[in-house]
């Protein structure tokens, strides 16, 4: 650990990437603190801007405090793409450690599912199964896990296919090591450093994806999220343009943020990389 | 066997294979549409105003929507083999006619996407690699991460907001000036002056994955030991750069532009809903609201068909240019 | 004498901060002379391919940096040089060949654009010149039909013809000195003997100075006018070959001459008559691959092992040798069943194992043992030491603390600290993984055990260490063992029995002291014959 | 009083002609806004909005509406009401011809109300469900035969309402699948040429226009452009030059206003009448008692939801019927519509009708669906979410897509509380009456009882007010009808909603007709 924290911190961006998100956790553990009102509330003078009757960011068509959206909206977007990665993660797993263990029948098969998920226009799929889920938070998380496992399915494969002919896999076959003992103990925990890079990344994809789902229209309602209050003033950008720009700043520094996380675990975890360079 | 005859054969292999994705696809597709609350009778009737029920029955009996689901589905799918694609309910077109219009669109826009994602992501990348660790690595970097987080519809709109309305160098949206009516050579332009935003700012979001993949390709190629041995039979840098590196280096990439036709088809709803680009995407996200299930299915079964034979076109290209892999 | 052509001197290479060590080599002096073989030789670690890199100025810039010295090349100092002048000495005035041509050669260039670009960076010569120069340049090193090579990728090539290329493309403009940085090891002993060859019948021709780096003291004898002997960054001896082999004086040198097998085979035991191991027409290929539309099976099935019948008898080492590809690793999966055969039968104690279920499998699993090759490969790397020595006993049902026991006692019969239980396997060296390895094949208390060329990726000085385990532990544990192996000098000291494989078939079993004294088989025959070294016998 | 009218339509033909003499720009190319795009171009089997903006500048109705109401005559000349208001004669205009160069003739207006507008069109069932027959004593006279009177039919007479079409092209065809619907052929100054999908609507000079010297327009182009903010762009950038039924958010037309080159302007939805309004669902769930309703009604801070949402464009409503009908005399303000909403009140209605707060001051949960036509219903929505929690009622937000809207609303009645919005039309008959008779609950037509409210005494009421002749008992009986639903409140109307028209001030010559954006554009010209 102490080892991987020396190699990650190698990588300033990284670092700062960290920080970056480590202060919107922060942000987002204490929004009742900073805004204990609900941030629907419709508090002030409607389309205040920025520093206008008491309002830090200002306030939207309807006078709610967009800092407050905000702050609130920081827990959503995160649990979204957070939630949203590791179902995907998950089925990504299933599926490809399984097709990459067994090969053959199993393989053909997994991987056909799969090449017609990464065949289907994706984001069209997203909005078609959010559209047919009806927008709710849970819908979106489902639809961003349904269209984003794929590359996690060939990803985990690859990695199985080139472990299970390692040695250490053929020891445990010596011994008489039940299959699903030797996937998930022995071989899974060997390519979790890719999942992980891979993981961070689709994070922040996962949380551009909810902001184009809120741009079409097709967000929760009930739950404020950065993907909400674009979609509540992304008609108004060209005459309060604070009401969208902000959540869009803010998606924009969470997903550079994680990025450079993604950046320096990939280097911290793959040192072979980075040594090249 | 010769070479032809074995790309041939490979060809046939490849569509083979691809067309019980595809079906399973329509399939899907079809099953899923068919859980969404109502149908393309209703959003007509509603969109018309008011229409009695019975109407509403008739209507439902001229498009077939009152048969079973599988009746629907095994008359949906005869109608494929057949390459008829049915009929858009809703445009009270036959879903190819209207398709085919709409995919011009979408292959332009596509392709110039791609090829300035993709030639800008190579350059790049380039740079930043041969410049590694250095300021211009640096800012090249962060340029690529910014341009691919940021979200597309703010891009877009500010892309409109600078150079239509301040610069004025671009019209706001559309694909042609409608004042107009260009022919000939003049349209081409035309076109071309209308493409040039949308283009821009769908390949900011692409330019990220290409100038980073590139980066990190070239790297890697550079860590190999055919380069220390370019050097040690005294090649110059350039030499190595531009012929030995970039070539392996771009193989990856290829191979990304090729996944990303599929992204780029749905990819673009936005950039099309905000440049009013008559493209794919918007008919896809409109006939979904509308529930026009066979425009939609046939958007769904095109796109596919155009991902499976783009990755069929790429792994060929891929192997005249990396001789190790054969068309197995 | 004459002036060397290289003379290096005082020459120490910087590590990064925070390396093991400071300097990658220090205090490095030597001298090459015109069409002189000077072998550095020294285990992995040893800073010899540092110190040939060096000479070209191709170090790992910015990391790894010439400390001080200096490398004079007719009066030139190499590491003052500017670049340009540098570059123009690479390829033409010294060139360098590596250890595997296949990643050392740009995949997706043709071998005649590869040459030719030494001739398009270094002088100036028409385009159908250089094309009838590299034609005759592939005609010197012995390849056949060279415009079909000129037109070839090198992964249409063999190890062989690869490394042919390599050297065609090292010569082309008849440099002055050629380094060789282990420019055999990746190769088959036959091979290897046959570019040896072509380097000492090059060497003659052109009177080039050859710089050859290696680990193997057969290859030395075969081709060093000259020895130079690097531990640890350090040389510790240098002379004639002669001198150096026959009479080592420092005592490094001393111990990795005595390290090396001798080619002389072990003295025959008596045989027991119970058969442990028996495989009768066994048959596996491999390339048979299958599609959800695939059209039927693929033509281009590859038999990997072919109607083998061999026997391992109770308490006896029974070899399997052959160069690459020859199916003797597959024959060893196939017994311990780790892949299943295609036909024919495999009798383990009696038993015929290729019929059995997966779980019945599993009972017998415990007679049967394995030791891997590659001992950074073989240890699940997230897995502790204790752990992967005791796991094989608790699936088969013994009680964890048991079984932990059994494992630190293992540890020590391996040689190994007990508190090595607790750490993770990249806290050891080669060496001592291997140990790890074979207290985990140990730890079922198997009969049998399967050794899967144990030691082919070690030092020779551990190898040794290795071998005289293995042994003392089949002696102690009367042990029956199936040992594949490439190299007939492991071969000759560890086996009674040997099998000779080719191409996935057995072409002559026997006795090892009667196989290496009288081969019948033409390709026994050829692969004594490739030894290095073999002529020589080391004191 | 009959013959006054036909008068008042010479007087404004001669008007006309005199319009016609100045010396307008003629030429060149207007590009508007048609939002969105429209899903077939039959006006007459279809009322949706974009296909009023496309249409009546080629398919023509009898008459036109100016903005004070007045009849204009386009196809027809003039009209003759008898006594009995049981027999209408319509005079119609000689030398009109189709686009393809066919006649028109009373023929076409035969066909296309009886074996058109009757059948297929979503209103024309009940604009003209008093038209027994059609006669055509010669080609250019047409005789309604009634079966009772119907003054509010002759409002339906627009190019939007009622456009005629070719008989010569539907007869012995299925009127629906006709290939007319988007090859249109009709007899309007401009003629259909081109519908690019996604693109643009393209109508050319109909240089056989039966008045001469219009229209001034060469060409006139739809253009859909789905985002909002580009939309704005392009006025701003003068690609488009007029935007109707608020393609150009209200946020930036209250900008856009200020500039030289755009205005803003309310006018030519009188016709229209919207009006917004919430549903409840009177059979189950949260909203069955009435005094919740007015508790709701009471509460709501309709002032605001004007002010923020649409930016100061529209007018509070004050019971069920529009304010615009006080011109007939037939809107009468009810309590229980405060403008600004009264949160106590309404709290003391609620606590007198027996439902009390819990712990968390709730009295009640519900759900509450939003009309998934556009931003500016969620932010209704989400400010009535507020609202209601302030009186106890803790509404959760549904937005769906149209179609399951539709399904959930008008056929499966599975809602409790809908946000929606209605035109009421230039007569209650047409726009008021389908929200509140019984005969109106219709599972499965969409936009209609969907309350499923039924008051034997209201649809008497509704019956004999529908053809009363005699504009006193009219009034008498309409406040009544909307003093019966000011106290039962099935649907609670929110506001009228002023829909906006933003046009480049170049454009000129098309703010005259009541149609507004639904009107024929013959007269417009660039400046």
């Amino acid at each position: 650990m102490a080892e991987f924290w020396t190699r990650y911190r190698r990588n300033r961006a990284a670092v700062l990437g960290l920080g970056i998100l480590f202060t919107i956790l922060f942000m987002a553990a204490t929004a009742h603190l900073f805004y204990p009102e609900d941030p629907f509330r419709l508090v002030g003078r409607p389309l205040s801007g920025p520093f206008e009757n008491g309002f830090l960011l200002g306030s939207d068509s309807l006078g709610r405090d967009v800092a407050s959206g905000i702050v609130h909206g920081a827990k959503t977007s995160l649990l979204i793409g957070l939630i949203a990665t590791l179902v995907s993660i998950f089925i990504g797993i299933f599926f490809g450690a399984f097709a990459g263990y067994f090969g053959g029948r199993v393989d053909d098969l997994l991987m056909r599912i799969t090449e017609i998920f990464q065949t289907i226009p994706s984001f069209i799929f997203a909005i078609l199964l959010v559209a047919i889920m009806k927008p709710s938070i849970f819908s979106i998380v489902i639809a961003i896990a349904v269209v984003s496992w794929p590359g996690v399915a060939r990803l985990v494969r690859g990695e199985f296919l080139s472990l299970k002919n390692r040695e250490f896999v053929q020891a445990c076959h010596t011994i008489g090591m039940s299959d699903l003992r030797v996937m998930l103990r022995e071989i899974l925990p060997n390519c979790l450093s890719p999942i992980i890079v891979i993981g961070s990344l689709m994070v922040a994809t996962a949380i551009l994806i909810e902001s184009g789902l809120a741009f079409l229209g097709l967000g929760d309602p009930n739950i404020m999220s950065w993907g909400f209050q674009i979609g509540a003033g992304r008609t108004m950008l060209r005459s309060a343009w604070w009401v969208c720009t902000f959540p869009g700043i803010a998606i924009l520094i969470t997903v550079l943020a994680i990025n450079l996380i993604g950046e320096g675990l990939n280097d911290a975890l793959n040192p072979r990389l980075k040594e090249r360079q | 066997m010769p070479r032809s005859s074995k790309i041939f054969r490979y060809v046939s292999k490849r569509l083979l294979q691809g067309i019980p994705i595809i079906i399973a696809i329509i399939v899907i597709n079809f099953f899923l549409l068919n859980l969404a609350e109502g149908d393309a009778v209703d959003v007509l009737a509603g969109e018309a105003g008011s229409a009695t029920p019975e109407y509403m029955e008739q209507l439902r009996k001229k498009f077939g929507l009152d048969q079973p689901l599988p009746v629907q589905l095994a008359v949906y799918l005869k109608n494929v083999l057949v390459l008829d694609l049915g009929y858009s309910f809703r445009h009270e077109m036959a879903v190819q006619d209207l398709i085919f219009d709409r995919f011009a669109a979408t292959a332009l826009l596509m392709t110039s996407t791609i090829i300035l994602a993709v030639g800008f992501g190579i350059l790049l990348g380039l740079m930043a690699a041969m410049r590694l660790n250095t300021w211009k690595d640096a800012v090249i970097t962060v340029f690529a991460l910014i341009t691919y987080a940021t979200p597309l519809f703010w891009v877009g709109l500010m892309m409109i907001v600078v150079f239509s309305l301040y610069l004025g160098w671009f019209p706001t949206s559309g694909m042609e000036n409608v004042a107009a009516f260009y022919e000939g050579w003049d349209r081409v332009v035309d076109i071309a002056h209308h493409l040039v935003l949308p283009t821009i700012t769908l390949s900011l979001f692409y330019l990220a994955l290409y100038t980073r993949m590139m980066r990190a390709s070239m790297l890697e190629q550079y860590g190999q030991d055919y380069v220390v041995t370019a050097r040690a039979k005294g090649l110059t840098e350039r030499r190595i750069t531009f012929v030995h590196v970039l070539r392996n280096a771009l193989l990856p990439v290829v191979t990304m532009a090729g996944v990303q036709v599929g992204a780029l088809i749905g990819g673009s709803v936005i950039v099309e809903s905000v440049f009013a680009w008559p493209g794919l995407g918007m008919l896809a996200f409109e006939s979904l609201f509308a529930r026009d299930l066979n425009l939609l299915l046939g958007i769904f079964l095109l796109s596919s068909i155009l991902v499976v034979v783009v990755n069929l076109v790429v792994d060929i290209i891929y192997c005249f240019l990396d001789p190790r892999i054969d068309v197995e | 004498m004459s002036t060397p052509l290289l003379s290096i001197s005082d020459l120490s290479i910087l590590l990064p901060d925070g390396a093991d060590r400071r300097h990658a080599v220090a205090e490095v002096a030597m001298k090459l002379h015109a069409g002189e073989t000077v072998c550095i030789v020294g285990e992995s670690g040893s800073g010899k391919s540092l110190t040939a890199r060096a000479i070209m100025g191709l170090l790992p810039a910015p990391h790894v940096r010439v400390g001080s010295g200096v490398i004079d090349f007719g009066g030139e100092d190499l590491t003052k040089v500017d670049y340009e002048r540098l570059r123009n000495i690479r390829g033409s005035e010294i060139s360098m060949i590596f250890q595997e041509p296949m990643t050392a050669l740009n995949p997706v260039m043709t071998i005649g654009d590869q040459i030719d670009e030494i001739f398009r960076f270094h002088v100036s010569m028409p385009p159908e010149e250089r094309q009838k120069r590299a034609l005759g340049l592939l005609e010197d090193v012995n390849l056949p039909d060279p415009p079909r090579i000129m037109a070839a990728y090198p992964h249409e090539l063999s190890g062989g013809q690869r490394q042919r290329s390599m050297i065609a493309m090292a010569l082309a403009l008849g440099p002055k000195i050629l380094i060789a940085d282990e420019p055999t090891t990746a190769l088959d002993v036959t091979t290897q003997a046959q570019i040896l060859q072509l380097i000492k019948d090059m060497q003659r021709r052109l009177g080039t100075g050859v710089l050859f780096i290696t680990h193997d003291f057969g290859v030395v004898a075969d081709i060093a006018d000259r020895v130079i002997v690097m531990q640890e960054g350090l040389i510790v001896e240098s002379g004639k070959s002669t001198q150096v082999l026959n009479k080592p004086k420092h005592k490094y040198t001393k111990s990795l001459i005595a390290a090396i097998p001798r080619l002389k085979p072990r003295k025959a035991r008596k045989r027991s008559k119970e058969v442990v191991v028996e495989t009768s027409a066994l048959h596996k290929s491999f390339g048979g691959g299958r599609s959800f539309f695939g059209f039927g099976k693929n033509a281009h099935a590859i038999d990997a092992v072919s109607d083998v019948n061999i026997e391992l008898r109770k308490g006896e080492t029974l070899g399997v040798v052959g160069e690459s590809g020859s199916g003797k690793s597959t024959l060893a999966r196939c017994i311990i069943r780790l892949i299943d055969s295609d036909t024919g039968m495999v009798k383990l104690n009696g038993v015929d194992i290729t019929s059995l279920k997966r779980n019945e499998m599993r009972q017998h699993r415990k007679f049967i043992q394995m030791v891997f090759q590659d001992p950074f490969a073989s240890l699940n790397p997230r897995s502790k030491v204790g752990d992967i020595i005791s796991q094989g006993p608790m699936l088969q049902g013994i009680e964890k603390t048991k079984a932990h026991q059994r494992a630190r006692e293992l540890l020590d019969v391996v040689g190994l600290d007990s508190k090595a239980f607790d750490r993770f396997p990249h806290e050891f060296s080669g060496g001592q993984r291997q140990r790890i390895g074979i207290a985990r094949a140990l730890a079922l208390d198997p009969d049998i055990l399967v050794a899967d060329e144990p030691v082919s990726a070690l030092d020779v000085s551990i190898q040794a260490q290795i071998l005289g385990l293995l042994d003392q532990i089949r002696k102690e544990m009367d042990l029956s063992m199936l040992f594949i192996t490439h190299d007939l000098r492991v071969a000759a000291q560890v086996c009674d029995f040997v099998a000779v494989m080719q191409k996935g078939h057995v072409v002559e079993v026997g006795a090892t002291n009667k196989l290496f004294t009288q081969p019948q088989h033409e390709y026994t025959k050829s692969l004594l014959e490739a030894v290095p070294g073999k002529d020589w016998h080391f004191a | 009083m009959k013959k006054m009218l036909s008068t008042l339509c010479v007087v404004a033909t001669m008007a006309f002609g005199a319009v016609a003499a100045y010396a307008q720009n003629s030429g060149g190319t207007l590009s508007f806004l048609v939002q969105p795009e429209p899903p077939t171009l039959a006006s007459y089997v279809s009322t949706s909005g974009p296909i009023g903006l496309v249409m009546p500048k080629v398919y023509e109705g009898l008459f036109d509406y100016a903005n004070d109401g007045s009849m204009v005559p386009i196809l027809a000349e003039s009209y003759d009401m008898s006594a009995d208001g049981k027999t209408v004669t319509f005079k119609l205009r000689k030398g009109v011809k189709w686009h393809d160069g066919k006649p028109f003739t009373s023929a076409d207006v035969q066909f296309t109300i009886m074996e058109v507008l009757k059948k297929v069109h979503p209103r024309g069932p009940n604009s003209f469900r008093e038209v027994e027959e059609i006669l055509t004593p010669d080609a250019h006279t047409a005789v309604f035969k009634l079966k009772k009177p119907a003054p509010y039919m002759m409002r339906s007479f627009s190019a939007y309402e009622s456009p005629i079409v070719p008989k010569h092209l539907l007869e012995g065809q299925d009127v629906k699948a006709a290939p007319l619907a988007n090859k249109p052929v009709g007899t309007g100054p401009f003629k259909f040429v081109e519908w690019k999908k996604g693109q643009y609507i393209r109508l050319d000079k109909n240089e056989n226009y039966w008045q001469e010297g219009l229209p001034y327009l060469d060409r006139i182009v739809g253009r859909f452009i789905p985002d909002a903010s580009t939309r704005t762009a392009a006025m701003e950038n003068g690609e488009v030059l007029y935007a109707a039924y608020n393609a150009i958010p209200n946020i930036d037309a209250v900008r856009l206003k200020d500039r030289d080159d755009i205005d803003v302007t309310t006018k030519g939805y009188s016709m229209i009448n919207p009006m917004a309004l919430i549903e409840f669902n009177t059979k189950e769930g949260a909203f069955v008692d009435p005094a919740i309703r007015r508790a709701i009604s009471t509460a709501i801070d309709r002032r605001f939801m004007i002010d923020t949402i649409f930016f100061g464009y529209g007018k509070p409503a004050t019971s069920a019927l529009s304010s615009n009908f006080s011109a007939t005399n037939l809107h009468a303000a009810m309590p229980n519509y405060p403008e600004k909403g009264d949160k106590d009140a309404a709290n003391a209605i609620l606590d007198k009708a027996g439902f009390k707060k819990d712990a968390n001051g709730v009295r009640m949960k519900a759900v509450l669906d939003i009309i998934p036509y556009g931003e500016d219903w969620r932010r209704a929505g989400e400010y009535l979410k507020q609202a209601m929690g302030d009186i106890g009622i803790e509404l959760e937000l549904r937005y769906e897509d149209v179609p399951t809207w539709l399904k959930r609303v008008y056929h499966n009645y599975d809602f409790e509380m809908n946000v929606n919005y209605f035109y009421q039309l230039p007569d209650p008959v047409l726009g008021v009456h389908r929200h509140y008779g019984t005969d109106q609950i219709r599972k499965g037509t969409h936009f209609v009882n969907s309350s499923r409210y039924s008051n034997p005494k209201l649809d008497a009421l509704l019956d004999s007010g529908a053809g009363e002749p005699d504009a006193a008992k009219r009034t008498a009986k309409y406040k009544e009808i909307q003093q019966i639903l000011a106290e039962d409140m099935p649907v609670v109307n929110l506001f009228e909603l002023e829909f906006l028209v933003v046009y480049n001030t170049k454009l000129k010559g098309v703010y005259d007709s009541a149609m507004g954006a639904y009107g024929s554009f013959r007269e417009g010209y660039l400046d």
